[in-house]
């Protein structure tokens, strides 16, 4: 409750400094040694706030549907990609994690690949992966395989600190009682990374989003809000609230991922203790 | 050795594995490039990396200090003053969530597309949050030990600051500045890619690739690669010389 | 000075075992050296020695969590490795080590979990054994609510619900303050002799090893070795027994041994 | 692969046809031939896939994901280098549509007043005419000028941040008069803008042009549908010549999120590229406009120094063959396949080409 | 049952204090009532009783880290809290607490960068504490890399650095295993012998409190109180003083106390 209440004071603190700045703001922005060091606050940059709600009702095209509803239609085709994505981000670091604690020489060996995966740029996989479209995958696909991309890294790299988590005694508790790797895995290793896993998780949420917005641009698939965004942007010059409208449709999706993510994480996580988890 | 040689074994084996498939399988460049023509190209057009990775290495530099300095300010005032640590934290976490990169046409209408600001800007706001939200924590998290030490030597606040909060917060804000590294690299190529100056990696990647000459473009990718990398061993390396005691550590 | 043979019941015997980690590397450590002990049935032993003189690693070994470099060890007549796939012995350590995801109760019952016993047995057993450390009420509790001394107690309770014959305790109440100390000491002793079980017990304080033991093992450091074994009678474990002057006989003898 | 002889079993033959960008009345012809019914005649049941920024129309034909594609010559060249096995077998467009336009009172009138500006452009291959007049006008594009690729709208040069923005005959340079003046308050003029335009420079290259799969194109049954879908194309074509109104309505209920008067304007610019059409009807490849294409692809430098082309196109890289077969059962069915006395028509844009 | 007074030149005098935490609200506890204290100058007093009996508050009430809800809590004559600014005592705890980013050097220096002590000053005195505790060798190391007992001496060294007269310690030595305990023991004593310095010591453990003080104060929990105060005589206070009949008998008549 006083979450929600702070992030609904932290948005109307925002809508102020928005409104406000373009009441005081030069609309061609503030130049400082040649560099435009605050942003122009004309209506073509920085349409006001309620521009934008009035461009959410009315409809996209004349006689077309309502922004909103095309927003959020685009959103919830995301939502469904990201979702996929997440889902097999998430099996991947997962399974990579155990195989990692499992063989001390496959962490050592993969790990740093696994670091260095995060800097290959998206722009640079994505034809790629877009080649599989349609052949290996539907195309939709393709973008999950983007997203899960994104979303397995923070995983790999929690679950893997989670699994090493107990401490020698449980570990050795676990050998007294003459259980196996995989039991040891089940009954001990992975209950105790839970409180690694969620946080792990909520990035890769994250994650997944941007990968979906990405790697839809990227791979041009239709329907969703990455592809909105660049439709709409390409309207910019005449009409440029419509830009903001996919922006908020963008910020929706990130909160309904990062919602879902904390819901998961309520009824597992009462009588757990709370770690912050590093990923790199 | 230990540490080194399985990851160079394994790098160099999937290497080979690469070459071979593609060799092998008749793959066509447009479609994966072998990891020798990719070399060729490094090679050829190293002289352009070097170009392309300076000019996206100042940006992601720009933004990364940029968005450091903020960040720890803003931490500063947030533990400092309780109320705004309570609603920022949600705020920030909220924030987090989104896809800050995708801002980047707006930023570039809002401010110069023929300048670096907007992806120096996009690259700030990535990395602020992570920078924000360790240091943060760590200075919130003051050993009670310490504090009541502190007391009983009558230290005001400002000293207490100086001399327990900020180096015992130093270990979490690089564990932030860690994480921010390689997101600013990835968040000031990835920026390129919507508009703007035509000097950075991202763009020479888009642009090889659009030529389906997929050699060039993965060079400039291996380029990325190394960007991303260099930040993050200079982030390490930073660490290792802020915090000597955690270098003398013994098991 | 190797302990006297107990005969063939014994429930631990170590056979001149010797100890080296990392062998062949240049950090190798030769933690124990020609070590040989037996316990007998139902004898409650208590090891004793300055810090790194090899106590936890001859403790490990005894639990076939780690193997010797030279010797046998055999528990309950059998292999050590052969024993402990038999849960021929629970095993506690200074660290509760309780799983915090699981209610005190389920966390007594997982070693029986593991070993397929029906969940209706499993139930009655982990209830048995609460009852006998003193904390039924706290079945449904989890860890993180309970002091440090209860958390030790649930401990003390997963290890005996197997009811293993051979109890392995790694400095079992270290971390806990003197008062509480002592009380668990009592209800230790307590159930011990109600199931008749051996014992090996490791601990830093000359106090609690005296109190407790029928016999002190004092070992000494670089490389581990057994110096002196101490054979304890005192007239009662209890109260009384802390002030009899006997105890403080014993005491100062063990001192004398490991300052020797 | 076989093709079934169409009509013999009145099963449709599917095609997927890759187009290079958004559904816009750029692509009008091939929307009006599905709507129309034109390729079901041919036997053909045709799939238009949609483009996007990093789709590469030649590369998805080249993998074999589509049956044709629609691709700028220059860029399709390229990719042949690389290995892609496409031809050209329909030249639709017979002239280049793109435009360097700066603002009137800039001063910019040709290739050599954009010396030391900042010059936008698009990247991603669509950049070569301007380079190469750039070129022929003495200007190194890596050095002489700042490059700024453009976003996907006109901002930049409206607020003055670039001095020539890269713009399509039909597409961007309509944004800019769709877009309102804030000093009058009315939409801004052509009288506002000076346009370069490269075919008047001499550095134009040809553009959307239908490629086929060289491969495929050995076996006889894949030539006979090339045949078909190019025929039922040059009608797709010419119905929209003659009805630019109803392929406007056809593009926007395609779905594409420009407006109507813009995509009327479009649709009327881009008859003008195609009509009227080279010698020998739609569709036929200019030895000469080919030609001027590969040279420039192989002389003109981008700002890393690489060329478009570092040899000349080699293998089949285009043909006329099907297109001819196709132009005359076009005329055949009474088609006008040279639309000798196209008329553009005036065409008003309003604010936001709504 | 009140200390007796020990006149006006008392290192610490507590007068009748009643502690309340959360006063007023529903979780209000009385951590201390009507408790009265003197410690004279040069005294070693140690403060035993069961867990959360109010002994770490009676030392912080004392540092004036809080404050009495009624009574008075004076420091060589002063005020608590004047005490604490004029750095009247050093302190010390159970986790050493040490500047992790700090070489132990620079550890002992810290209250006395605090009071602006010159550099050089600074720098001999530390030098000085370390030889005391006898970590000279490990001025330039960090604290992780010493042991736990290290630690705690370096603790000390930072607390007796300002030389105050007064000594406060909560359980310094509760983390250390036995041996290290009772080497750190004697080394304590040395320390306070040598400086003259008053010592009031928590412990948990009534041999190291018979065994270090002058007088051992008993308290009782809810609400805490002093319920014996027993003067100590022994005839050492070396290996030998730990095998004197005094030392068992004390501590038997501690123990006593504890449990009535
Ligand atoms: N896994 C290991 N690898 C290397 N050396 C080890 C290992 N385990 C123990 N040692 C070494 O073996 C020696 C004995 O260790 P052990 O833990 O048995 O001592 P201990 O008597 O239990 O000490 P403490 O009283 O501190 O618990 C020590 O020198 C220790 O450093
Ligand atoms: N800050 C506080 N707020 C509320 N209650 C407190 C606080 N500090 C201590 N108490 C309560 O006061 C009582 C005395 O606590 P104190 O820490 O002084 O006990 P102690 O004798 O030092 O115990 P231990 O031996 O476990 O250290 C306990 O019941 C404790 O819960
Ligand atoms: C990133 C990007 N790429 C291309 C264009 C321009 N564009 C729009 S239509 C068209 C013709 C080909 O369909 C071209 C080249 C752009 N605006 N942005
Ligand atoms: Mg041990
Ligand atoms: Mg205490």
């Amino acid at each position: 409750m006083r979450r929600v209440l702070s992030v609904i004071a932290g948005l109307a603190v925002a809508a102020l400094l928005w409104e406000g700045y373009k009441a005081a703001g030069d609309p061609e922005g503030t130049v400082l040694f040649g560099v435009r060091v605050l942003p122009r606050a004309d209506d073509l940059s920085m349409p006001h706030l309620w521009t934008i709600g009035q461009r959410l009702a009315d409809p996209e095209m004349t006689g077309g549907r309502p922004v909103w509803l095309v927003v959020l239609q685009a959103c919830l085709f995301t939502l469904g990609i990201t979702a996929a994505g997440f889902a097999a981000g998430t099996v991947i670091g997962l399974v990579l994690a155990a195989a990692m604690q499992r063989f001390r020489i496959v962490e050592r060996g993969l790990l740093p690949y696994v670091v260095l995966s995060q800097t290959v740029p998206l722009v640079a996989l994505a034809p790629l992966i877009a080649g599989w479209g349609g052949t290996l995958m539907p195309s939709w696909a393709t973008v999950s395989v983007i997203a899960a991309y994104l979303a397995f890294f923070p995983v790999a790299v929690g679950m893997l600190r989670g699994l090493q988590s107990p401490s020698a005694g449980g570990v050795e508790l676990m050998r007294s009682y003459a259980a196996g790797w995989w039991r040891t895995l089940v009954k001990l290793r992975f209950p105790a990374a839970l409180p690694y896993l969620f946080p792990a998780l909520r990035l890769a949420g994250a994650a997944a989003v941007v990968g979906a917005v990405v790697g839809e641009i990227s791979t041009g698939t239709r329907g969703g809000i990455g592809r909105l965004i660049i439709e709409y942007s390409r309207e910019a010059t005449s009409d440029p609230a419509k830009v903001y409208t996919a922006m908020l449709g963008a910020a929706l999706l990130g909160l309904l991922v990062a919602g879902a993510v904390s819901l998961l994480e309520l009824p597992l996580m009462r009588h757990r203790r709370h770690v912050e988890v590093a990923t790199l | 050795m230990r540490r080194i040689l399985p990851p160079v074994v394994v790098g160099v084996l999937a290497l080979l594995l690469w070459e071979l498939f593609v060799t092998l399988g008749r793959v066509a460049p447009f479609i994966l490039p072998a990891p020798s023509a990719i070399g060729a190209q490094i090679v050829e057009q190293r002289q352009n990396i070097v170009e392309a990775a300076l000019a996206s290495g100042a940006n992601a530099l720009a933004g990364l200090i940029g968005g450091t300095l903020v960040a720890v300010l803003a931490a500063l005032a947030a533990s400092r003053f309780l109320v705004l640590g309570e609603v920022s934290i949600p705020f920030a976490a909220v924030l987090n969530a989104l896809p800050i990169i995708a801002l980047a046409p707006i930023l570039n209408n809002m401010f110069e597309s023929t300048s670096s600001v907007p992806r120096r800007l996009v690259t700030g706001i990535v990395v602020f949050f992570p920078v924000f939200l360790n240091l943060l924590r760590g200075l919130r998290e003051v050993d009670p030990v310490h504090q009541e030490l502190m007391r009983t030597y009558a230290a005001s606040g400002w000293t207490f600051a100086r001399k327990v909060r900020l180096p015992g917060a130093l270990p979490h804000l690089f564990t932030g500045l860690r994480q921010a590294s390689s997101l600013a690299v990835i968040a000031a190529v990835v920026a390129e890619y919507f508009g703007g100056l035509q000097d950075g990696l991202g763009a020479r990647i888009t642009s090889a690739a659009a030529f389906t000459a997929y050699p060039r473009a993965w060079a400039f990718v291996a380029g990325a690669c190394l960007l991303g990398l260099t930040f993050y061993l200079a982030t390490l390396l930073l660490e290792r010389l802020a915090m000597p005691w955690k270098r003398h550590l013994i098991s | 000075m190797p302990a006297p043979d107990r005969g063939s019941t014994a429930a631990v015997a170590v056979d001149n075992v010797t100890k080296v980690f990392n062998q062949g590397r240049s950090d190798e450590v030769l933690a124990l050296s020609g070590v040989s002990l037996t316990v007998g049935d139902g004898e409650f032993v208590s090891l004793i020695g300055p810090s790194g003189c090899g106590k936890s690693t001859l403790l490990r070994l005894i639990a076939d969590l780690i193997e010797p470099t030279t010797g046998t060890v055999t528990v309950a007549g059998r292999p050590a490795g052969q024993a402990r796939r038999d849960q021929e012995y629970g095993i506690a350590f200074q660290q509760a080590g309780l799983f915090e995801w699981r209610t005190v109760r389920r966390n007594v019952e997982l070693p029986l979990e593991l070993r397929g016993v029906s969940k209706a047995e499993r139930r009655a057993r982990a209830e048995e054994m609460l009852e006998l450390v003193g904390l039924a009420d706290f079945a449904g509790h989890y860890p993180g609510q309970l002091s440090g001394g209860m958390q030790q107690r649930v401990a003390i309770a997963r290890a005996l619900a197997v009811q293993p014959p051979l109890l392995l305790m790694d400095e079992p109440f270290g971390a806990l303050d003197e008062m509480t100390r002592e009380r668990l000491q009592s209800e230790l002793l307590g159930i011990c002799a109600k199931t008749g079980t051996s014992t090996v017990f490791v601990t830093h304080s000359i106090s609690e090893a005296v109190f407790l033991s029928g016999r002190v093992v004092v070992m000494s450091a670089r490389p581990g070795r057994i110096t002196a074994s101490i054979e304890v009678e005192l007239p009662s474990r209890d109260e009384a027994g802390r002030q009899a002057p006997a105890y403080f006989e014993k005491i100062t003898e063990v001192r004398q041994a490991l300052r020797s | 692969a076989t093709t079934p002889a169409p009509g013999a079993s009145g099963a449709l033959t599917p095609i997927k046809l890759q187009l290079q960008w958004f559904y816009q009345a750029q692509f009008a012809g091939y929307i009006a031939a599905v709507d129309q019914g034109f390729y079901k005649e041919q036997g053909l049941d045709v799939t238009l896939l949609e483009g996007g920024v990093d789709i590469v129309p030649q590369t998805v034909l080249a993998q074999g994901k589509a049956d044709y594609a629609i691709a700028w010559v220059p860029k399709a060249l390229a990719s042949r280098e690389q290995g892609a096995g496409i031809t050209d077998v329909g030249q639709i467009f017979a002239r280049s549509g793109t435009y360097q336009v700066a603002w009137k009172d800039s001063g910019i009138t040709t290739a050599a007043d954009l010396k030391g500006k900042k010059v936008g452009n698009w990247g991603f291959g669509n950049e070569f005419e301007l380079f190469a007049g750039m070129t022929r006008a003495g200007i190194d594009p890596g050095k002489d000028v700042t490059l700024v690729q453009q976003q996907f709208d006109m901002q930049a040069l409206l607020k003055k941040e670039i001095d020539a923005a890269q713009a399509m005959s039909y597409n961007e340079y309509a944004q800019l008069l769709e877009a309102k003046n804030p000093a009058t308050g009315k939409l801004y003029t052509a009288g506002d803008f000076a346009i370069i335009d490269w075919k008047t420079e001499g550095s134009s290259m040809l553009q959307d042009a239908v490629w086929a799969n060289t491969q495929k194109l050995n076996d006889p049954a894949y030539q006979q549908q090339t045949v078909k879908f190019l025929t039922a194309t040059i009608k797709g074509w010419a119905f929209c010549r003659d009805n630019p109104e109803k392929c406007r309505d056809l593009v926007v209920a395609k779905g594409s999120k420009l407006g109507r008067s813009h995509q009327l304007w479009q649709m009327n610019e881009v008859s003008k590229l195609v009509w009227p059409a080279a010698a020998g009807g739609i569709g036929t490849i200019d030895e000469a406009a080919w030609k001027q294409t590969v040279e420039i692809s192989q002389t003109t430098r981008n700002q890393t120094g690489d060329t478009v082309l570092t040899r000349a196109p080699e293998g089949l890289a285009y043909t006329n063959d099907y297109i001819e077969q196709a132009i005359e059962q076009a005329e055949a069915a009474g088609v006008d396949v040279e639309g000798a006395g196209f008329q553009p028509a005036t065409v008003t844009l309003t604010e936001g080409g709504a």
